[in-house]
């Protein structure tokens, strides 16, 4: 299972490639197809995977476009 | 939506908690290292607890966009001015608010130098945080006084010499002062350093909490388009030619003045 | 406005540079030609990649304000732009439009003509996808025949002297424009 | 308060502001204003209030800047050379819509000039030398009990239209005294300064509020444009024109009209007084708001009156103000500093030279 | 030089100080007017020139005064926040009689306003923001070439009556190109700039020269009193204001007179032509000179005309001085930039919205 | 007369010979520092065979009134400003003229700050001599940023406290800026620190002409009246309280930048 | 001018203090029996030393004009500004002054009423030369009776309550002044 | 015989007295009794015989009314 999830806003992505270029386990990248309404190119979660939910492209888009989640095991419904 | 929690994920990093999310989104450059610090700022005041206390003022440069989108008070100023205004905010309320600034490196140390030194020389109660961008980012990537050597700006198309002087060291100018109880310099262009930066900016509101007396950052920042760089070459950029001339870390950091 | 005396043009883009420089290039090469020459660029957003438009106008009496409202023709570089400028065209004027990436929806003029060129592709058949402007000029001058194409290509072999591998793709992108014009699709 | 003491205009600045509530100055030194700036050094620590004299003019200002916008009463003073080192922030100021007092107690321009009386900041106080648009009422008090009552008015109408108010006064006004009876006066109910910054925390709702706008971004958090901001800029300025305040005197059945302001409307008092003894019919004209100028109400009197005289300590400044009401209806004549009755020395604009111009135009009407 | 060439108005008015003779420029950025910073940045070491970016607009101003002394010719320029920042300074300046040329190229206000087109600095122009009694000619160019000779001319009339003049221009005419052809203009001959400092070994008779006044003492070593300084002023003020420049179009038989100045008085023109298409006789009053205003110009057409609109791109600033020259002979209506076509954007006064109001005025005539 | 030698006797001192005597004589107080600090500029200048070349600049405040009596080139500023003016005439005359500024500590460094830090940026040749008498005399004796913490003045009329700031130390200050070629602080208030001084004065103004860079001088300076003491009395003042505060010396003295 | 509604005085000297509180005293004293009461000092100068002059009018209606040409009296403390102030005296006005040091050649008035009063020697008989001010004012006061003598004398004891010494010293030396008007020299 | 001489010039004397401060042998005094026509008190070069010409006096008087000379003996006349 990912440990990490991130959304990336494209109403305010910028297209900036900070996200992928400082994700060090390279789960962010640039198809270069793909645009935000805005006409920037649009970043891609591709790898989520091997996400560890470091936080950093979160704390390092510029834009404030990417949120970072942590992901834990559900726990058991109390029922 | 992406503060709730559902119930198997944790937020861990975006947007602070301290943010006032514009529709039309950041109004900075694509790559621009500015809403960065800005988001250190909120940080920094969320982690203290102060932001029902906190004033924030912007110079006028790219970082005055900053000011619509802080949740805590502000205040726009004259190019500048910030540290006047700064000043009289924290003394008509006698003390009570934390007051900071953030400027860019023109707004500080070119038209702002004379507001700047007499605040220090004041030891006012307030924090001063200063974009170095290494140019005039918004009017087009002028000359800054912090303008590295040989760096090509429209105001130094063959490259800034020694007639227009040299790289202004802030923090280090600063620190010779009296008045000045914090000073340091940090940057954003990795995580590492974005952690680093971080403590330094929250040391030095510290020092206005704790009544030291005037504190300073001055942080690194890309203007990539200025600098007609993309985004990721302006972080070499700042790594290869910055961080050489404007070395990073704690330059005073005092307990007492006197 | 609108009569043989007097063109008045607009063009816009996104991010600068290409819409600036066609329509300087136009009103440059008009110089010689007409009595009044007028260029004015939209500027400020521009570096930061936002919209951007310039006006060209080119008259034989004096212009005496140098702002438009409406244009006699407008031409469309960007797509995401047709909309925004729609407003800026004479009744029963001309459109030259970007046909790449412009959507049906965009288009509700009915009061005027609209020739939609394929520049960007055409460009990049030249082997250089920045001169789909020129390729837009190309088919304006076609179109309107406020100047004769030879004076265009005379004065772009004025500036572009020595430096035949630019003055060429040039020259290729105008008159592709031009062919494309004759022969494009008129919505 | 309340008693009736003899004090020096200067002096009647200050504890005008305290009658205000104003415990919060900032001031440069500059003569002839420096006894304002000394009064707070030295009385504002009883009182616990807050002086600082900063590094210049600017530093005032921006600093007044700040302190208004935390919602506390507010004042500098300076003269004229400041004066001129404050118009950025000036229009700042009204920009961001904060009420603060500002003494200007004018000397001899231009350059370095002199420190000794003169009317000369009359058109860059009215008109305003900062990037424009904006307006600031404008109070030139004529005696001491006046600049006291004056500052107390200007924090009021700055209050109430959240917009920066200039006392313009000068130099004799300053170092003259009179008796003065300290007291507050009550203006009347204002708004509250609900958009005052200082810490979220300490208000009610815990909204933040910010102050201050630039290139089409308002303190709401909106983007607005520029010509809305314009437009409302436009209806606040026309409201404040409704603020018109002057004195008249003797002027039932004037033909010859004075118009003169701050202490130059005392000598022409003086002249009048005599001119009347000699039985010429001639009235005074005080505007007490430089801006708005009474133009209306010199534009009645210019419907029975035969022709005008402005008086002023400077080259001709307010002359115009004079002109744009009249329109036309009579002549306007000026007298002003060069007129001075010793050209040789510092010299002064004297109510026998004023009288002597007065007999001159009555004697012109007659004819 | 001589060749036609297309150029933005930004770049004339560099070249244009090239042709006059300028090779030093001081100047700090700020929009709309960095085209011409950068490019004195750019072309001035070819030239070996002298250019410096100072620490701030204080900073312009004050070396554009020690660059002034040394006689040679010298310029800076701004926009509108700097130019409020440069008050104290011109007034020393006009006061020291230094002659220099100050571009400045308006942008919104109050505040940080905007930085795109408008007309909002007339009043401290023409007024002085600066600590008062001094006077500045002021010449508003409506085209690129006018920006490129009006420059010129700013040169030589600043060098005629050594005291500072101002090129009031805006954003639209920075940034339009037109075709100018560029060359010297010889408006003949200047006296010698004996006054002019640098060292007193470098003039034939080895005698020191002082520049600027304090507070009485001039630069002939003696103390002189401040009014016969005032007197000298009085007198260059009164000489420079017979400097008038205007231009009519269509004025012979015009019942509707525009009175506008820079682009607006362009935009103006083409609602007057459109206007006399529909048969209205209306006509156009362009002051080029907007200190010293055309008052008696625009006097003399207002015995004949029958209705006065000034129109202009702020909230009513040049309005003042059409009702200073008509002088209740006529009315003076108001259009101003609230009037701009586009209320909810940048927007622009524009031609068609001119021609509404000539016809309204026009149809209110005839009734 | 005083001048020409009568065979026996021989001139040792007194007007010095670039010194124009205005009838009215001296505008300063009783005992003021100022004409003294002025006779050693003209005698520096004199010494050094520049007057040909010299440009002689004050700011504003009580040594405005030197520049009547120079006998050498000479223009008066707006307040703070002599930097910039000096910088641009300099400049504008290609680097040809020695420029000397004289100012007080409240022209210099209050209001003049920006101006003063931006010519050291640019390392402008040209020399500042600044006049401290630790407070505003002109005006009448208000605070100054040199003034002594607990000095008495007419704005710290319970001495100057904490709360203003400190006493700022201009020449260490400028010392640490890149630009500065030389930097030091004498005082007139001995015979001895008289030629002293006049030795700094000399040196700095040798910078400017060899060219290295800034050059700065700051002279204690006597102010009788606003100090309310006698000519005497304050000479015991400057070193009884204001030497141990204001260390006589040069601060640097470097033959090139970099 | 010169009625008894109306009393206005000029006081010069050198050097500020002495000239300046003798007019405000005058002035403070007289504020509960005059309508208007004005004073005026001349400033700047003073602190260097140089000459000082202030302006006291008492009135029973409203002071127009602070400033005045000419005054019924001038009060000199300084001989050597006896010539400066000789014309500000109205014809047939009264000049009083301080008669030790005073030159002949500097009185050329004819049409005025001249009393020399030997003010600083009387201050030093008193033991304090500081106080020859007041001597003077002692002495305007008995020749013009701007104010009764109890008036300023109350005054002078509400002012320097329970400082007796300073109190008895001012009282002396008003009244000695006084004293010397009544007996002494009319040049 | 002295070997310095000084004069004092009671036009731009300010009496400040410095120069009899600063006079380390005593050669001004200041009389008391003697005024500049400015009214300030005049100093004497009181003691000419135990003036050595060192300069001071003259270099420090502020107000330029002092000036230094040193006497020699006159040369023989070259008759
Ligand atoms: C008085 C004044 N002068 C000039 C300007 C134009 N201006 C706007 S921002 C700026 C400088 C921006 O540089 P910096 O402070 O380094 O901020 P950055 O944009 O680089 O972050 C200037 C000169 C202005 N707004 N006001
Ligand atoms: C813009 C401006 N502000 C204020 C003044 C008033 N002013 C004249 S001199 C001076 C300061 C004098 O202090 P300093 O520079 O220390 O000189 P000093 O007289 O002590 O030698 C001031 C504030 C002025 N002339 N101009
Ligand atoms: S949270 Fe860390 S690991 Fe996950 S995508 Fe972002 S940078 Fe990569
Ligand atoms: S860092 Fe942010 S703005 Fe930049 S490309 Fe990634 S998501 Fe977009
Ligand atoms: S111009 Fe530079 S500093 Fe300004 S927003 Fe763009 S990147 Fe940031
Ligand atoms: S006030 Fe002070 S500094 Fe000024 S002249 Fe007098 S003694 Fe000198
Ligand atoms: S020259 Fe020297 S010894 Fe002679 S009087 Fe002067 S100080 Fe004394
Ligand atoms: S030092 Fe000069 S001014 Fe002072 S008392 Fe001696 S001679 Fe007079
Ligand atoms: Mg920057
Ligand atoms: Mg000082």
């Amino acid at each position: 299972m990912p440990k990490g999830e991130i959304t990336i806003d494209e109403r305010f992505c910028k297209g900036c490639s900070l996200c992928s270029h400082f994700c060090a386990r390279g789960c962010i990248t640039i198809p270069g197809d793909r645009f935000t309404p805005q006409g920037y190119l649009l970043p891609l979660f591709s790898s989520p995977e091997k996400c560890n939910a470091c936080g950093i492209c979160g704390w390092l888009c510029p834009h404030f476009a990417i949120e970072v989640y942590k992901l834990t095991e559900k726990e058991p419904a109390a029922t | 939506m992406s503060r709730q929690d559902v119930e198997d994920r944790t937020w861990v990093s975006g947007t602070p908690r301290l943010w006032v999310r514009h529709p039309a989104g950041c109004r900075q450059c694509p790559g621009c290292h500015h809403p960065i610090i800005e988001r250190l700022i909120a940080d920094v005041v969320g982690d203290l607890g102060v932001e029902d206390d906190t004033v924030f003022i912007t110079g006028v440069g790219c970082s005055t966009r900053a000011f619509a989108v802080m949740d805590f008070d502000g205040i726009s100023t004259a190019h500048g001015r910030a540290p006047d205004v700064g000043t009289a905010i924290k003394r008509t309320l006698h003390g009570r608010p934390v007051v900071i600034t953030i400027q860019g490196d023109g707004d500080c140390i070119a038209i702002g130098a004379g507001s700047l030194l007499a605040a220090v020389g004041r030891a006012e109660r307030i924090t001063v945080f200063m974009a170095n961008n290494g140019n005039f980012g918004t009017t087009g990537g002028q000359m800054a006084p912090t303008t590295l050597t040989g760096q090509v700006t429209t105001t130094t198309p063959g490259g800034r010499d020694n007639s227009t002087g040299f790289p202004m060291h802030v923090p280090e100018l600063l620190a010779t002062l009296k008045g000045c109880a914090y000073s340091a310099r940090g940057s954003v262009h990795t995580a590492a350093n974005y952690q680093r930066t971080k403590k330094l900016m929250k040391t030095a509101v510290q020092k206005q909490i704790d009544d030291t007396g005037f504190s300073f950052v001055e942080i690194l920042s890309a203007c990539p388009p200025d600098w007609r760089l993309t985004p990721v070459e302006s972080l070499k950029w700042i790594e290869e030619h910055m961080i050489p001339e404007f070395p990073l870390g704690e330059f005073k950091n005092i307990e007492s003045i006197q | 406005m609108g009569n043989v005396n007097r063109h008045d043009v607009i063009i816009a883009g996104v991010g600068g540079k290409g819409v600036l420089t066609a329509g300087l290039l136009l009103a440059q090469a008009a110089m010689d030609h007409y009595h009044s020459v007028m260029w004015f660029p939209s500027y400020q957003a521009a570096m930061r990649g936002g919209p951007c438009e310039c006006t060209v106008i080119l008259s034989q009496v004096e212009i005496a304000s140098p702002i438009l409202t409406q244009a006699d023709s407008v031409v469309i570089m960007e797509p995401s732009q047709f909309k925004p400028f729609e407003g800026r065209l004479v009744p029963w004027g001309l459109f030259i439009a970007e046909s790449a990436g412009l959507q049906k929806e965009s288009i509700t003029r009915q009061d005027a003509r609209l020739v939609l060129v394929p520049a960007v592709e055409a460009a990049l058949e030249l082997g250089e996808t920045q001169v789909s402007n020129f390729v837009l000029l190309g088919s304006y001058l076609e179109l309107t025949k406020a100047l004769p194409q030879s004076v265009v290509e005379s004065h772009l072999e004025k500036r572009y002297a020595g430096r035949d591998k630019s003055l060429n793709l040039n020259l290729a992108a105008l008159r592709c424009g031009a062919h494309l014009a004759r022969t494009g699709s008129q919505a | 308060m309340g008693e009736r003491i003899l004090i020096q205009g200067n002096e009647a600045v200050c504890l005008g502001a305290i009658a205000a509530g104003c415990l919060t100055f900032f001031g440069y030194p500059i003569t002839p204003q420096n006894e304002i700036t000394e009064w707070f050094a030295r009385e504002l620590i009883q009182r616990e209030g807050v002086f600082i004299q900063p590094h210049s003019e600017s530093g005032s200002i921006n600093m007044l800047y700040g302190g208004a916008a935390t919602g506390m009463r507010v004042m500098t003073s300076t003269s004229s050379p400041g004066w001129a080192l404050m118009q950025e922030t000036m229009s700042h100021m009204a920009n961001a819509e904060l009420p603060c007092v500002i003494v200007l107690v004018q000397r001899g321009g231009p350059g370095q000039g002199t420190t000794q009386h003169a009317q000369t900041d009359y058109l860059s106080a009215t008109r305003g030398g900062g990037q424009g648009g904006y307006k600031c009422i404008i109070l030139a008090p004529a005696s001491v009990p006046e600049n006291c009552d004056l500052v107390q008015m200007a924090f009021y109408l700055a209050d109430k239209y959240r917009n920066p108010v200039v006392v313009l006064t000068d130099a004799i006004i300053g170092q003259m005294a009179e008796p003065v009876e300290i007291k507050p006066i009550d203006f009347g109910l204002l708004p509250p300064k609900d958009w005052a910054i200082g810490g979220k925390g300490y208000r009610p709702d815990h909204q933040r509020r910010v102050i201050g706008c630039t290139q089409g971004q308002v303190p709401t958090g909106e983007y607005t444009n520029y010509l809305s901001l314009m437009r409302a800029l436009d209806a606040k300025n026309r409201q404040m024109e409704t603020e018109v305040r002057f004195e008249t005197y003797m002027m039932d059945d004037a033909e010859v009209v004075v118009v003169a302001y701050g202490h130059v409307a005392r000598v022409s008092k003086e002249a009048v007084n005599y001119a009347r003894q000699e039985g010429i019919k001639v009235g005074l004209f005080r505007p007490i708001t430089v801006w708005p100028f009474p133009y209306q109400a010199l534009r009645a009197t210019a419907e029975s009156c035969a022709v005008f005289l402005a008086v002023e300590d400077s080259l001709g400044q307010m002359v115009d103000d004079v002109r744009l009401g009249v329109e036309g209806r009579a002549p306007v004549h000026f007298l002003g500093m060069l007129d001075r009755h010793d050209p040789t020395g510092a010299g002064m604009l004297l109510p026998g030279r004023v009288l002597e111009e007065i007999r001159k135009l009555s004697a012109e009407v007659k004819v």
